[in-house]
């Protein structure tokens, strides 16, 4: 494998890398319960994004068959999607039902709030 | 868009933004050839990951607390090396659409060219899907009935035992 | 929502639309893009369409609780007994070929449309049971 | 057709399972109905592990689809012992969890609820078993959504934010773990493991490698709860349903240690994980530090419930640390571990959920004077406080003596110490419990407590008892781990 001399050839990559980024910067660094999950479907969005990138070749088309002979894009990897968006969309669901858990018991859904009302052992 | 989400306090304008997110990498997946992709994509992320999002948001209330000093080294810090690896890891992947790209050299010809003939449908992702990784697909059913129960008995309504039907 | 005559008669006439939509995007699947997955996903959003426009308890009477339980598990279920039809027929797990022993490319056919089915069950109960228990709670 | 099915059916059976599960009513069916199948699964799970021990690794090709275009079940000795620990830790806990459940858990939810832990069991044991990247993703989800759900049951409303907090971390990990798999994926073109470990040779050179090698390992260091990532897991052990926190304690992070397992040894291989990258370097000195600093905080703690959780911690300590020295007896030290970890922590936490029954609490001035009302718990904790400790005749002795031998072995006499230090500060948590226990007099107020019922005192001893039994007879459990060591070892080049 080459050492690609073209860094445009990579420019798709970096896109996803920096919008995996403020995800993932969304999750870990606030504190309201309800951004840290959508931040969490940001990131997680994003990987999708980069494994279809993954998949895509150039002048190829959806990998539905057709009689004449065409490129097709790598299949795979949207199968692997599918599967992980459902995945994610699970978590999501399973969050949000959390949360509003949460909100019943403390009647916050602020992280910090929460831990002043427990003060640990 | 992403950035948006990072600054807004109003939670309703929050989940919309991520919302439109998600629809707009429905569309960038259909440029990218995943049809199938973006289909579940615009359904789910942008239709029932957001509806959810404001049905909680109806049960929490949508506003975030203003705090001062917003901003935080560590987490940041920690954000950057994440992205600096990923950078560095991209160095040397093959080139976006390079069809001699490993991934497309190895597994994925047999599914392109036998499918046809093993499974007579035209449509691969599907025959990929529902067959070759078919065990793939019966975990991911399990994923989603999990998080029906589990919706269940944390929010659920269950009547008590012997109360009928 | 009782005001609202116009969003009551659209979405009455827009449901029967997008339930012929779900069906088919869930038996067109092998030829272009759509499968059980995402067909599920649209008829769940009838419901809860229904649900938005005439309230959730309306909309809970429709699909009752059980039922929607009964279908969650059903789909499940589809999905698994298939993969055990196989086992049962002396393949391995999941092998389709096994359905049709004499036509592989038909018991393909045949599992691939069964799996699928189970997925839109199970998905489209799925969702239309997180959707009412979010939307019911706070209301008792 | 059966023995030629098991690797299918040992997930597949408590899969199918879960949802009959819902299906029934009242609470006493969905119990016995899960407590059947669970055993049914650990004794497939003992057919397979002797089958690979006879005829060495088994490969199922899911679908009839040869690997690499289908999914390959693939069991050999390591991850056939996992799954004995596994569904056998299963079997035990689901016969304690009648009384338990019943006391714990609203009875309309007891449909529900066992079919959430049965979900659980399929996720681990599907995780273990497979051999396709990507389909391990998956079952990884199963389990970790349905231990979401089963520590958000937990009766403190604490056990809510334990659980969103685990839930996040979690899926982080598992979404670190997901972007490792691609770019392997995007550097090999495969996702079968068997495969990934042939192709990876021709690309060591890859920074791409590199970079999914760097994901992978964070995202199973979250799930595994290694020392700088473990800040979910106290308060998650420590606010769940007594049953639960026993059976994910004693297999949830095990897995997650079969998952390190699994990508450093076999699919990267020795030679580029410890070889080119020297990843000891860095798993070494966070496992000592694991072990030394979870073993003091675990001292501080007041909530015995957490005390162990924080012992566990440096528990994963000590298993790293014994991967952290690739050579056979280090992994073997580290892969008998798992199996006396599990043993030994199962039956505290079950002791302790004996307690929580009759005195309502875990907290450390709850036990005073149990010693004397609840002798047979109080001593089947003392025991397994002693294995915890590696006293002679005990398990944990057994896991601790190989550890020092292959510190030895390296000439590494700190580490060695380190591993007898840790001891000394298990020594003194399991003390603080023991003093309150035993030395200091009822309150005299305290309700009157009674023995716990027989139902799950029962299950507690089983574990208890075989961290004594495999303590003294080691021929077993030793002899499965130098095989497993070996092969790991061995198998990649």
């Amino acid at each position: 494998m080459d050492i690609p001399a073209d860094i445009p050839g990579l420019y798709n990559y970096w896109i996803v890398v920096v919008l995996m980024m403020v995800g993932f910067y969304v999750v870990i660094s606030r504190t309201n319960l309800v951004k840290k999950i959508v931040g969490l479907n940001i990131f997680q969005t994003s990987v999708f994004i980069l494994y279809i990138s993954m998949g895509k070749v150039k002048g190829g088309t959806a990998p539905i068959l057709v009689d004449h002979p065409v490129t097709y894009s790598n299949p795979l990897p949207h199968v692997l999607i599918l599967t992980a968006i459902v995945v994610g969309v699970a978590t999501t669901a399973l969050g949000a039902a959390l949360i509003v858990r949460i909100k019943e018991a403390y009647g916050t859904v602020e992280e910090d709030e929460i831990q002043a009302m427990e003060p640990d052992e | 868009m992403a950035f948006g989400i990072l600054h807004l306090r109003n939670l309703f304008a929050v989940v919309m933004l991520s919302g439109i997110y998600s629809l707009l990498s429905a569309g960038l997946f259909v440029t990218l050839d995943a049809v199938d992709v973006a289909f579940t994509e615009a359904a789910v992320g942008g239709g029932i990951a957001t509806m959810l999002m404001l049905a909680m948001l109806s049960l929490v209330g949508d506003a975030e607390r203003t705090r001062e000093g917003d901003f935080r080294v560590v987490p940041l810090l920690l954000v950057l090396a994440t992205g600096a690896l990923l950078l560095y890891g991209t160095l040397d992947m093959p080139d976006y659409g390079d069809a001699n790209a490993p991934i497309n050299k190895h597994v994925v010809p047999r599914y392109l060219e036998e499918s046809g003939k093993e499974i007579g449908v035209p449509n691969v992702v599907t025959s990929v899907l529902a067959s070759y990784r078919g065990y793939d697909t019966m975990g991911e059913l399990s994923v989603i009935f999990t998080a029906g129960v589990g919706v269940l008995l944390l929010i659920g309504r269950f009547r008590r035992p012997g109360g009928g039907k | 929502m009782r005001k609202h005559l116009v969003l009551r008669v659209v979405s009455k006439l827009l449901m029967p639309f997008i339930l012929l939509f779900a069906l088919y995007v869930q038996f067109h699947g092998d030829f272009g893009p759509g499968g059980g997955f995402q067909a599920g996903v649209i008829f769940g959003s009838t419901f809860i369409l229904d649900a938005l426009v005439y309230g959730v308890e309306t909309a809970r009477r429709v699909a009752r609780d059980w039922v929607l339980r009964l279908f969650m598990i059903a789909g499940v279920l589809i999905y698994i007994g298939v993969g055990y039809v196989a086992l049962f027929l002396g393949g391995p797990f999941l092998d389709y070929n096994t359905l049709s022993p004499h036509d592989p490319v038909h018991g393909q056919h045949l599992g691939i449309l069964l799996v699928e089915l189970g997925v839109g069950i199970t998905v489209a109960a799925t969702m239309v049971t997180i959707f009412f228990a979010f939307a019911s709670r706070g209301r008792g | 057709m059966i023995a030629h099915n098991l690797p299918a059916l040992q997930v597949v059976l408590p899969l199918i399972a879960a949802p009959l599960c819902l299906l029934l009513r009242g609470s006493n069916w969905p119990w016995a109905f899960a407590t059947l199948v669970s055993w049914a699964a650990f004794a497939i799970s003992a057919a397979l592990l002797s089958q690979v021990l006879d005829s060495g690794t088994i490969s199922y090709a899911m679908g009839g689809w040869a690997p690499p275009w289908g999914i390959e079940y693939r069991v050999d000795t390591v991850n056939a012992f996992v799954l004995l620990i596994v569904s056998a830790i299963g079997a035990v806990v689901l016969p304690y969890a009648r009384v338990s459940v019943g006391h714990e858990i609203p009875a309309e939810r007891h449909p529900a609820f066992f079919t959430a832990l049965l979900l659980s069991l399929t996720g681990l044991l599907g995780v273990t078993i497979t051999g396709d990247a990507f389909n391990l993703f998956v079952f990884l989800e199963i389990s970790s959504l349905s231990s979401y759900v089963l520590i958000a049951l937990g009766r403190d409303r604490r056990a809510l934010t334990a659980s969103l907090q685990y839930l996040i971390m979690g899926t982080i990990g598992a979404t670190f773990i997901v972007i490792g798999i691609g770019l392997l994926y995007m550097v090999t073109g495969t996702l079968n493991m068997a495969d990934l470990a042939a192709r990876i040779p021709a690309a060591v050179d890859s920074r791409t490698l590199l970079a999914a090698f760097a994901f992978l390992t964070v995202g199973t260091t979250l799930k595994l709860a290694l020392f700088p990532l473990h800040s979910w897991l106290p308060n998650a052990y420590a606010y769940a349903p007594s049953v639960v926190t026993g059976f994910l304690a004693a297999t949830a992070t095990k897995v997650s240690v079969y998952i390190l397992l699994r990508f450093f040894f076999t699919i990267l291989g020795t030679k580029y994980t410890f070889e080119r990258l020297t990843l000891e370097q860095l798993l070494i000195p966070l496992a000592t530090v694991a072990v030394l600093v979870c073993s003091t905080v675990a001292i501080y703690q007041n909530d015995v419930k957490r005390m162990l959780a924080y012992s566990s911690v440096a528990q994963i300590g000590y298993i790293i640390l014994g991967i952290g020295f690739v050579s056979t007896t280090g992994l073997t030290a580290a892969i008998v571990h798992l199996f006396n970890h599990a043993v030994m922590k199962g039956g505290l936490f079950l002791a302790l959920g004996c307690v929580m029954l009759r005195v309502g609490s875990v907290r450390l001035d709850a036990f005073e004077g149990l010693g004397r009302r609840m002798p047979l718990t109080m001593f089947a904790f003392v025991l397994g406080g002693l294995s915890l400790i590696g006293v002679p005749l005990t398990v944990g002795f057994i896991s601790k003596w190989y550890l020092v031998l292959a510190a030895l072995e390296q000439g590494s006499w700190l580490l060695a110490i380190v591993v007898l230090v840790g001891s000394l500060l298990a020594v003194i948590y399991i003390w603080r419990v023991v003093e309150v226990a035993y030395l200091r007099p009822p309150r005299a107020d305290a309700p009157p407590v009674t023995e716990a019922p027989i139902s799950m005192l029962i299950p507690t001893w089983i574990l208890i008892g075989a961290s004594i039994y495999f303590g003294i007879d080691t021929s077993l459990t030793v002899g499965i781990a130098q095989r497993a060591a070996e092969s790991l070892l061995g198998g990649a080049s």
